[in-house]
């Protein structure tokens, strides 16, 4: 068991300053083979580990048809994630481990138009999936991304948002809460803005949806309302997680393992699961 | 062998523990920033000598001293704690030191009962014109924990499950 | 010592009167002579309240719960336990018009066996001191006795001692029922517990039962009551009162007698001192 | 398979016992403090196999340790090294005496969760290489209801060897899986098995007999575990969880709570991970970094201990993780039983 929680050494190969509290880190295994041979589904997650603080989970932010390193984004919220904004450079070492989780059925939604729905540090699992997507943008029909945050400095990856925005495929809708000089686009939460603005299809579309649990409980109820059933609305959940590997018994909800089972789920699972949201 | 026979330091409370031949003690020095900190600043100046084995931390009154400190030292690489503050009287916040002397003596007394040598565990009033005590007092911890041998009591390394 | 129906009597008036929302006593535990707390909210239920000799638990540690937070109050206190909510009352934890107290003058309390406990043998305020009704027979202020074993201990050599405090820290499995267990450990995160403190870190070796115990009871120094609700909750029988008795006797000694608890608004040792506090152990 | 019984008495089962500390690297209940755990012995007097259950913690340290390190690191500036730990101690040939029944039916429930998907490879090697010796009690405790639940206390395959007193001091030695019957050849020379002896297999049935007869808490497994799961939202479990002080002492000393938490200690530039058990009734549990909590109320957190006692683990792995050994209830403060929480929720009407 022991041997199964111990890290791989990984270099931080550059730190991204998305918002004033998120950082994106790109991460490189110290060991070359490793890396070669490290991959991952969109939508699944590492232990990252900052020797001498303390293990926290987050989910890759990359994609694997992006080689040769992969991105994990922090926001800084707890004792150890507050660590990791001040303490790790670039260059510095931090364990990780993994892939761990389930991951998005990037098989499933092929065929379909694609809504993706994000708020705040939400879009980083998102954001993975999207790049997957993108580099197999010809298995997939419309890309639709809907992408929320409290102000305008709070939206993440805004140069990558820049590109999709460029790519005439995709259609990008921004929206923040509160109005703002020199904002241009949509002002609103993101339920709102889903319902008036966006007024997706709902035939042959699947939406997946991260954000803070609030948003994900106004966001469900609106797709509801819009008529999406349950088995097409995809999600990933935030549950506080140790091992990764199924034997902790921290993130266990009924029968279901988040770590295992989850982090995705369709909405009519998460219905299933025992109400302690 | 009669040459290890002659100098052996042991650990006062571990007597079956001999310290290696190049053990040196290390003592943590916790002083309040008014009087003791400005009495060590006095002894360098003025050029005294005395032992390098303590490692200074400042402390804006000896009263800011949680017992926890003490305990914290000791696990981890300390084999000797020496606290020092303001006469009585003297605080620069007028009595901390007073409610620090309370404290003082339950947690040495408490350390003394689980089994530390009293002289693990030391305080002194050291004001800023006393360079030449301050220079004593760190001496006499010094040799004071020489004697004692080093400390090897619930360090944090020693795992034993 | 049987105040079991004046106290249903006076639990029933209360609710009755609608004084209290919550009433905190003691019940039968239904499966051997021994007593068990019970939170009360519904007034039908005051019929299974029992008061006798084994009533051991100190109820204040139930003020800290979600039950009773913002809520009125009732609830038995023996002698000790007065102590530990005359602090709670200090330390502004709990508020005093929210309580009704049902103080005992309390003959001692026995152990499972059927033993009068040692706190109790040694105890010199078997009364309430904060009260709003009291039952018993007042018996007044008695001499502070120091704890046996403390003086036993005193006796021995450091080798010794260290010897019989390594086994306790050795054998303690970390689980801090002993903190939760304690009326007066109220914060919301103790110090302990925080992530930072990397040198606890809830790992099981007899160093960080060392960190945490001794840290634990030098923060009681001077407010522990001795109800021992400790170690009535540790798992592994350890005898935590040496840690608690020890500081308390040298404080008693040392700081014109102070015990803690007795007066009201008095918030222990350490928040006050005297010109005349010993001086010779420092250089 | 059969496996053989042999009869002896209490001399000739000391002198086993000796015999097998003597060869054999042996841990045992030990008495400290007036409660007893299974420490490493070198002699029969320092413990006692027939501890009696309520002073006695459960033997799931030995294959479960309360704190085991996962890794050192050290970093300078050549940069960092992580370097696995030494050797594992518990994972050396050893014979544990005096566990009792429902503690080795705790290491046969734990399997269940080590096992699937991520193999814990360091319990499965302990268990594999431990022989466990284990008396089958004589009188239910206060507390006990291990007869009432889903698993097989007269045969229970989970003990290496059972002992079994029988009438007139008779003592009866009955393997129970091959790795104790080969123990059991190796080390009993001289006396010869009873096999299937009719009189002997008798007077073992009649010691269950009695020992079932004894137990105060006796309970429908099925119907509870029924009852229970369609009980989440039930308003009982506020009830039943308000006396609780959240001192997390039930599941640190109990022999099924395999919830463990992952926390660093560290000097300067080098430091020990640790692994190290937690316990759900805790808030922190499961507070996360943002502020969400899924179970901040005392309640929830009953709510999920209990039901994963009794209902998530069997609805997971087929096994219920409550082995009803009654620890829990006797270390708790308030005595509060597992047993009176399930049997009350289950009594009470259904909540949607």
């Amino acid at each position: 068991m022991e041997a199964l929680l111990v890290p791989s050494l990984a270099k931080v190969d550059r730190i991204i300053q998305e918002t004033p509290d998120v950082r994106t880190y790109r991460l490189k295994f110290k060991d070359e083979a490793l890396m070669e041979k490290f991959t991952w589904e969109p939508g699944q997650f590492v232990e990252f580990s900052l020797l001498g603080s303390g293990e926290c989970t987050f989910c890759i932010s990359s994609s694997a048809t992006r080689k040769g390193y992969f991105d994990c984004s922090i926001k800084k919220a707890g004792v150890v994630t507050a660590d990791i904004h001040l303490n790790i450079e670039e260059g510095d070492e931090v364990g990780i481990r993994g892939p761990y989780g389930n991951w998005f059925p990037v098989e499933e939604i092929k065929g379909r138009n694609l809504l993706f729905v994000g708020g705040g540090i939400g879009l980083a699992p998102l954001r993975s999936l999207i790049q997957y997507c993108i580099d197999h943008r010809t298995d997939y029909k419309d890309f639709t991304i809907l992408y929320g945050a409290r102000t305008s400095a709070d939206l993440c990856y805004k140069e990558e948002i820049e590109e999709w925005k460029k790519n005439t495929s995709i259609k990008v809708v921004l929206t923040i809460d509160k109005a703002e000089d020199n904002w241009k686009e949509n002002v609103g939460v993101v339920p709102k803005i889903l319902e008036e603005v966006v007024k997706p299809e709902i035939a042959n579309t699947k939406v997946i949806t991260c954000g803070p649990p609030i948003m994900i409980k106004y966001t469900l109820q609106s797709l509801d309302r819009l008529g999406f059933s349950p088995e097409h609305v995809i999600t990933t959940l935030e549950m506080k997680m140790q091992c990764g590997l199924g034997k902790c018994g921290r993130c266990n909800i009924g029968s279901t393992y988040i770590c295992k089972d989850g982090p995705v789920f369709t909405y009519a699972q998460l219905k299933a699961l025992p109400d302690e949201f | 062998m009669e040459a290890e026979s002659k100098d052996k330091i042991v650990s006062i409370e571990k007597p079956e523990l001999i310290a290696p031949p190049d053990w040196k003690p290390v003592i943590m020095g916790i002083l309040c920033n008014w009087c003791s900190y400005a009495g060590s600043d006095l002894t360098g100046t003025s050029r005294t000598q005395y032992p390098p084995n303590i490692r200074i931390i400042r402390v804006p009154c000896s009263s800011r001293v949680d017992p926890w400190f003490i305990i914290k030292a000791l696990q981890t690489t300390a084999d000797g704690v020496l606290i020092s503050g303001c006469h009585p009287g003297d605080c620069h916040y007028i009595s901390g030191n007073y409610y620090a002397r309370r404290r003082f003596l339950v947690t040495k007394e408490l350390l003394k009962m689980v089994g530390f040598h009293g002289h693990r565990v030391q305080f002194s009033w050291v004001s800023a014109a006393e360079g030449a005590k301050f220079a004593q007092v760190v001496k006499k911890v010094t040799d004071d924990v020489v004697k004692l041998g080093p400390l090897h009591l619930y360090k944090k390394e020693n795992f034993n499950r | 010592m049987d105040y079991s129906n004046q106290i249903r009597d006076i639990a029933a008036k209360l609710f009755a009167e609608g004084k209290i929302d919550v009433f905190v006593g003691y019940r039968m535990s239904g499966f051997d002579d021994n007593q068990v707390p019970v939170v009360i909210t519904d007034p039908k239920e005051t019929s299974v309240l029992v008061f006798t000799e084994k009533s051991v638990f100190n109820l204040t540690n139930y003020l800290k719960a979600d039950h009773t937070r913002n809520k009125r109050v009732g609830l038995v206190v023996k002698g000790c336990d007065s102590r530990s909510l005359n602090l709670l009352l200090t330390e502004s934890q709990v508020k005093r018009d929210k309580l009704y107290i049902i103080g005992v003058a309390c003959e001692g309390v026995v152990d499972d066996k059927g033993n009068k406990m040692q706190n109790c043998m040694e105890c010199f305020i078997p009364d309430a001191v904060v009260y709003d009704e009291m039952l018993g027979k007042l018996q007044g202020k008695k001499d502070y006795i120091v704890n046996a074993d403390i003086t036993e201990l005193a006796t021995k050599g450091l080798v010794e001692r260290r010897e019989y405090f390594e086994e306790i820290f050795e054998n303690c499995i970390r689980c801090n029922a002993c903190r939760h267990s304690c009326p007066l450990c109220y914060c919301a995160k103790c110090c302990i517990d925080q992530e930072t403190s990397t040198l606890y870190n809830g790992t099981n070796t007899s160093s960080s039962a060392f960190h945490a115990l001794m840290t634990w009871s030098l923060h009681l120094a001077g407010r522990c009551v001795d109800c021992r609700n400790c170690e009535k909750a540790c798992p592994s029988h350890l005898p935590l009162h040496l840690l608690h008795k020890q500081n308390e006797k040298v404080i008693y000694e040392n700081f014109q007698n102070h015990l803690a608890g007795v007066e009201e608004g008095d918030r222990g040792a350490f928040y006050k001192y005297s010109l005349k506090d010993p001086d010779d152990f420092i250089m | 398979m059969s496996f053989s019984t042999f009869v002896t008495d209490k001399a000739g089962l000391q002198k086993l016992y000796e015999a097998i500390i003597s060869k054999h690297e042996t841990y045992a209940p030990v008495e400290k403090f007036g409660k007893y755990d299974y420490k490493k012995v070198s002699s029969l007097k320092e413990c006692d196999p027939d501890s009696p259950i309520a002073m006695t913690m459960s033997v799931k340290p030995l294959f479960f340790p309360r704190s085991s390190k996962i890794m050192k690191y050290e970093s300078n500036s050549a940069g960092t090294s992580v370097s696995e730990t030494e050797d594992d101690h518990l994972a050396v040939p050893r014979v544990i005496l005096g566990v009792k029944h429902c503690d080795a039916r705790g290491l046969q429930v734990l399997e269940a969760v080590n096992k699937w998907d991520y193999i814990d490879s360091d319990f499965q090697k302990r268990r594999a290489n431990t022989v466990i010796f284990s008396t089958r009690c004589d009188k239910a405790d206060t507390h006990c209801f291990c007869t009432s639940l889903d698993y097989d206390v007269e045969n229970l395959d989970a003990t290496d060897v059972a002992l079994v007193n029988g009438i007139g001091g008779k003592l009866y030695i009955q393997a129970r899986t091959e790795k104790g019957e080969n123990f059991l050849k190796e080390n009993l020379e001289k006396q010869s098995a009873v096999g299937s002896q009719q009189s002997a297999m008798d007077d073992i049935k009649k010691q269950y007999e009695a020992f079932a007869a004894s137990f105060r808490l006796k309970m429908d497994y099925k119907d509870v575990n029924e009852k229970m799961s369609k009980r989440f939202n039930s308003p009982a479990f506020e009830e039943a969880s308000r006396n609780c002080v959240s001192c997390n002492t039930c599941a640190f000393i109990c022999p099924t709570c395999h919830c463990f938490k992952i926390s660093d200690v560290k000097i300067k530039d080098t430091g020990v991970r640790y692994k190290s058990y937690d316990s759900c009734n805790n808030v922190y549990f499961t507070l996360e970094a943002g502020g969400h909590n899924p179970r901040p109320a005392k309640y929830r957190r009953w709510r999920q201990r209990s039901m994963h006692k009794f209902v998530f683990y069997k609805e997971r792995f087929g096994v219920n993780l409550c082995v009803g050994c009654g620890h829990c209830a006797i270390s708790c403060p308030v005595n509060i039983s597992i047993f009176d929480v399930v049997n009350h929720v289950a009594s009470t009407p259904v909540v949607l």
